[in-house]
């Protein structure tokens, strides 16, 4: 498994990153964990519908996310709010789409992100054709595309990473190996040793890092979409990470995992360990600590007040969402809509 | 109503060795909606099995062990989930009986919780049940209430055909009702008469039970009578019940929270065209969902047919 | 039909540099039916695309094209293969736009040959048409002749969201007709009477339209004059048309050749049973293909339609 | 690639086969190719609907069903009549399906054989299910699948071998890669080097033998049904053979391939090679050649009597054909067929 990063803040290669950069991303870190925390407790307060935490996974979503250009497509699930964030989703329509609200799908024009998948699989063959479109269109745009372990249990999995490769498409297929789809543990899942070895059927090269190692995952994605944009074709990264929280706010884990797993890998945090590795080279202290954690908190509670803060959907809307032109059938029925 | 399932479930485990329960998160969570609560520890995991996430392969596996004598009863998490195992249900499950002549057949029954009013995620508020029950041997049953719920689904896996078993989620914790203990079922292809009158028919099935019989109560305070038929199986459909009561009250309303183009209630509507077209004193109303995808959480409200709607239909209905 | 639908492919390719055609055998064979044929040679591998054996990617694969700016004419190569697709369709190309709420949309042709009458193997007979009619998000066109195929589907390819096109197998190389070179379109959601009557209404789509004509033609030698309307376009659908002949003539038969449980006929007769029942002097009646799997060669003739039982319908409908 | 008797008819390694038994299965060869060309010519004359040549596999589906024990399960496909006909499908049965009877779909009840899948892909699973039934019911049967190398390219492959390996279900997967899903090349399919290390993405062994060495086939297959028997789990074989007719008789190679590539297989013939062994070793002779090209020639112009002179199917078997008992609705259907 490729590290650059141990738990302990150690580095065992190269850092990819120079301090200013590892800075800028340990502050993307603060802000990932400040979203996800507040989701959580805003959910709890019956402000979100339900929420599906990533609290552990914030490395692999910062840190594959920070190696894109700001047009490269991305298409994540439901557990992906920071890769999202970092790719210039606003923070306001991540919130809104957790209220259940539409309109949280529709990013602004400049952002090349699609709204989450939620059904587990079935957006990976999108990112292969948004890919496959780049190149004929001439462009240099690579698509990533997040899923997690569950998600190569799916059929639309296999077709999109075949499709990938016999058209050797600018695509990266970034895997969050969190150990769970929900109670199925990942050994359950499937019996091969690695999921980074499925590319092999492929013949598509594929690696597995450490997902709590933001310089690993960073190193790991820039050489995928490197090599995406010189039409070397996809990539599959296995980035072997850890769900500490429940799936979402409607599960609980106690039903199938030992407490103890969690805390386990609680003592391999993602933020701790850069936290370190900055501190011992005078780049970190406790009020700067503090200073990106108010930011973060102030900018959150601005996107949450934007986000609650849209009036409720109208019936228009959701007539009008359907088609370019509402046919007549919609128009009719939403003339009945307004007679109730 | 979701005890009422996993009492019948727990029943079927025991009584029959064949039976078994497979899908998604079904065993250590007890599945999404905990309807297979406790099954794995009573049955153990031969029996209640947790499957990786991929509906084809838990509707084919299930398949291949029905036509080796099993039982499945297998459980997709939800209708919006049910589409990635579509070809597997409509090419495969409805078929094998016809393609080998009776030789190999699917005993099994496909548990599919559907429909909205939860405030669910995108994909979680699914009604297409128009599309099973127009796929040919396919039966396709829709309790709601827990009598029902246990009675139709120990008959569907009594039953040697395929059955797909639609749940509706708001009513899993709505309606609570005392049901019998023990085995016992409810005949497949008979509508329930939820309530009945002689001024109108309403016609409905699944959660919009609730609502359709909540209009017929406000109506009842106008001097209305609605007579009130949940269908409870749409294949087959108790044609008899169903024209009996119109060719009764002159007048029908279908509802359904499923979209209303092609949807079931179409079916209902040309049903009563065909057959007692000169009784009808009035056209047939649909009250359905809308045209349009199923909304999220803050605009639930603009689809679901509400007591409102459904009663303006009527109103409009007795105008005519 | 299959020279006009070869010819409006060929010009959508000529016109705009983003429209492509993918699916499986259509580059190298010209496809099961030889529709794509010759396109390869015009276009180059990068716009006319043979794919491997997979049509949840072929569906979507192509969906991420079109968000990115492509206009991918998917051929998906009979429609009982078209539901290992079904979730792509239905959770994916039909729900971007709303979604994204206009932010990703799907403009995108998925050409389906479908219907029997050919002696097909099984799975190659399917129509399953009013499953897409159900899907709201879907436009559902159905050619029957080949001037409108070719109009039809240019229409389609122009169309900014995505539309289910269903090609009739059966009239493939069954009606030949000159059709005007160059590009025309066929507006979307507008029904062609076929043949103009007086007596009943007699309303289709795709190769029934042929069974239903000569019934039409058979009736007239007894004195009736139908009405015969091809709807061409089920989603939208062209009400006024439809509701505007029924009240004229006051008798509507619908065929098709699909099942009869919650087929496209369903949600004809329940529209007239809505908006013209008191013109009704006559039963809706439904000639239908009947509620089993299609038939393989040796049995196909017991359940196609025939002339014969349409004009039997008929005949019921007038001494009604 | 394992082999172990060559084009030319010499042994690599030790024959799995006594003479005897090596007759015989050269007998079953000269039927398949017998069948199939009757097949052909049958279609030709227009009294088979669409028929689909399997010449040049005949080792592959002969080799690979001759392990069997005779109650194991198979799911095969539409070009697989060989395999059914070597585990008990009857010929007529087989002919009778290919004329468009749904009657041949219907093997006896000894015949533990599915009717051939014409959909690609979907067929697998049903093996799996298959296989897992018979560990449920401590049977010992092993269920094979037989698919191309065409379906590997779906969904359902990617679910049946998971599900497979994930149950550790007795159940064999034979892939006869015969160079082409219709008008596709293999090289085209997936980008993997051979179909056999698809295995590795399930943790599943996998091998790849020379599907047109009778000798080769029959022992990987019997070494994998060995394993699944034992509960060793299933396994992937690829049988590496060629396709040297048309897709169907509806399809015309000339389209999409070079003439020489089927000369350079036919070179490669799997019943030349093993007549060539047998003539080595005295246990073959021109006369037997022609006793047993008569004795399946007669043998399948009975069946061909039998599947033509059954009845037209009626409208009865139709509707009863849905259900175990006809519901009214379709009773009401039939009725009305009755009067047309
Ligand atoms: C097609 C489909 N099937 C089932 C579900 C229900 N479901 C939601 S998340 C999930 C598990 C996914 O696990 P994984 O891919 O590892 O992602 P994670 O939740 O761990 O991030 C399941 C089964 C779904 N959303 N879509
Ligand atoms: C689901 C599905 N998609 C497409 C087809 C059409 N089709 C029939 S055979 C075939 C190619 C299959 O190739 P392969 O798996 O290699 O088997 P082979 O025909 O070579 O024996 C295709 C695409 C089908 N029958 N089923
Ligand atoms: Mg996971
Ligand atoms: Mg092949």
């Amino acid at each position: 498994m490729f590290q650059l990063l141990t738990p302990s803040g150690d580095l065992t290669g190269p850092s990819p990153l120079d301090l200013t950069m590892t800075r800028r991303l340990y502050r993307a870190l603060v802000f990932a964990r400040t979203y996800d925390r507040k989701g959580m407790s805003l959910q709890r307060q019956g402000r979100l519908a339900t929420y599906a935490p990533f609290e552990g996974q914030e490395a692999a979503q910062v840190g594959s996310a920070a190696a894109l250009e700001p047009d490269d497509w991305m298409v994540a699930t439901y557990r992906d709010a920071a890769a999202m964030w970092m790719q210039g989703y606003p923070l306001e329509l991540l919130f809104a789409g957790r209220t259940g609200d539409e309109r949280g799908g529709s990013p602004p024009d400049h952002c090349p992100v699609l709204p989450p998948s939620i059904t587990v699989g079935g957006h990976m063959v999108h990112a292969v054709g948004l890919a496959w479109a780049s190149r004929l269109l001439d462009e240099r745009r690579v698509a990533i595309t997040y899923f997690g372990d569950g998600a190569t249990s799916e059929g639309d999995f296999h077709e999109a990473m075949n499709f990938a490769a016999v058209f050797s498409v600018p695509c990266v297929f970034f895997c969050q190996n969190n150990g769970w789809a929900i109670s199925l543990p990942r050994s359950e899942q499937t019996r091969s040793e690695t999921i980074a070895q499925k590319a092999i059927g492929f013949g598509m090269p594929g690696v597995q890092v450490d997902g709590n190692d933001l310089f690993a995952v960073y190193q790991a994605t820039s050489d995928a979409l490197a090599r995406a944009r010189s039409g070397g074709g996809p990539t599959l990264i296995e980035a072997v990470t850890y769900r500490v929280g429940p799936h979402t706010t409607a599960d609980d884990p106690g039903r199938y995992r030992d407490p103890a797993e969690a805390d386990q890998w609680r003592r391999r945090d993602p933020l701790e360990r850069v936290r370190i590795f900055l501190s011992e080279r005078e780049a970190w202290t406790k009020e700067w600590q503090d200073q990106i954690e108010e930011e973060a908190g102030n900018e959150i509670d601005r996107a949450v007040g934007l986000a609650e803060g849209l009036p409720l959907p109208t019936s228009s809307e959701m007539f009008e969402g359907m088609f370019e032109s509402m046919p007549a059938h919609l128009v009719n029925q939403h003339d009945r809509a307004g007679l109730r | 109503m979701a005890q009422a399932l996993t009492d019948a479930l727990d029943l079927a485990l025991a009584k029959d060795h064949t039976v078994l329960v497979i899908g998604e998160d079904v065993a250590r969570t007890g599945g999404v909606f905990r309807i297979t609560d406790g099954l794995l520890q009573r049955y153990g995991d031969d029996r209640v099995i947790d499957t990786p996430v991929a509906e084809s392969a838990i509707i084919g596996v299930s398949l291949g062990m029905a036509i080796a004598g099993m039982r499945p009863v297998a459980e997709l998490q939800f209708m919006g989930f049910s589409y990635p195992a579509f070809d597997q249900i409509v090419n495969h499950v409805a078929r094998i009986r016809n393609r080998s002549r009776h030789r190999f057949t699917a005993a099994m029954v496909i548990r599919i919780p559907f429909g909205g009013g939860i405030g669910a995620a995108e994909h979680h508020s699914e009604s297409m049940e128009s599309i099973y029950a127009h796929t040919p041997g396919l039966k396709v049953l829709i309790p709601s209430t827990p009598y029902d719920a246990k009675g139709l689904l120990l008959a569907a896996i009594e039953d040697p055909d395929p059955v797909i078993f639609c749940e509706p989620i708001r009513l899993y914790r709505a309606v609570k009702e005392e049901v019998p203990d023990g085995w016992y079922t409810v005949p497949i292809g008979e509508a329930r008469v939820e309530r009945s009158g002689t001024d109108v028919t309403l016609i409905t099935w699944g959660a919009m039970t609730k609502e359709t019989r909540g209009a017929a109560d406000l109506l009842a305070t106008e001097g209305v009578e609605a007579e009130v038929i949940d269908l409870r199986s749409l294949v087959p459909l108790d044609r008899k019940t169903l024209v009996g009561s119109v060719v009764k009250t002159g007048r029908a309303v279908v509802v359904h929270e499923a979209p209303r183009t092609a949807g079931f209630g179409a079916e209902v509507a040309a049903v009563l065209a065909e057959e007692c077209l000169y009784e009808l004193t009035a056209p047939v109303e649909r009250v359905t969902g809308w045209d349009t995808v199923f909304p999220l959480k803050r605009g639930e409200h603009l689809y679901l047919p509400s007591v409102e709607r459904i009663a303006a239909a009527v109103r409009r209905t007795l105008q005519a």
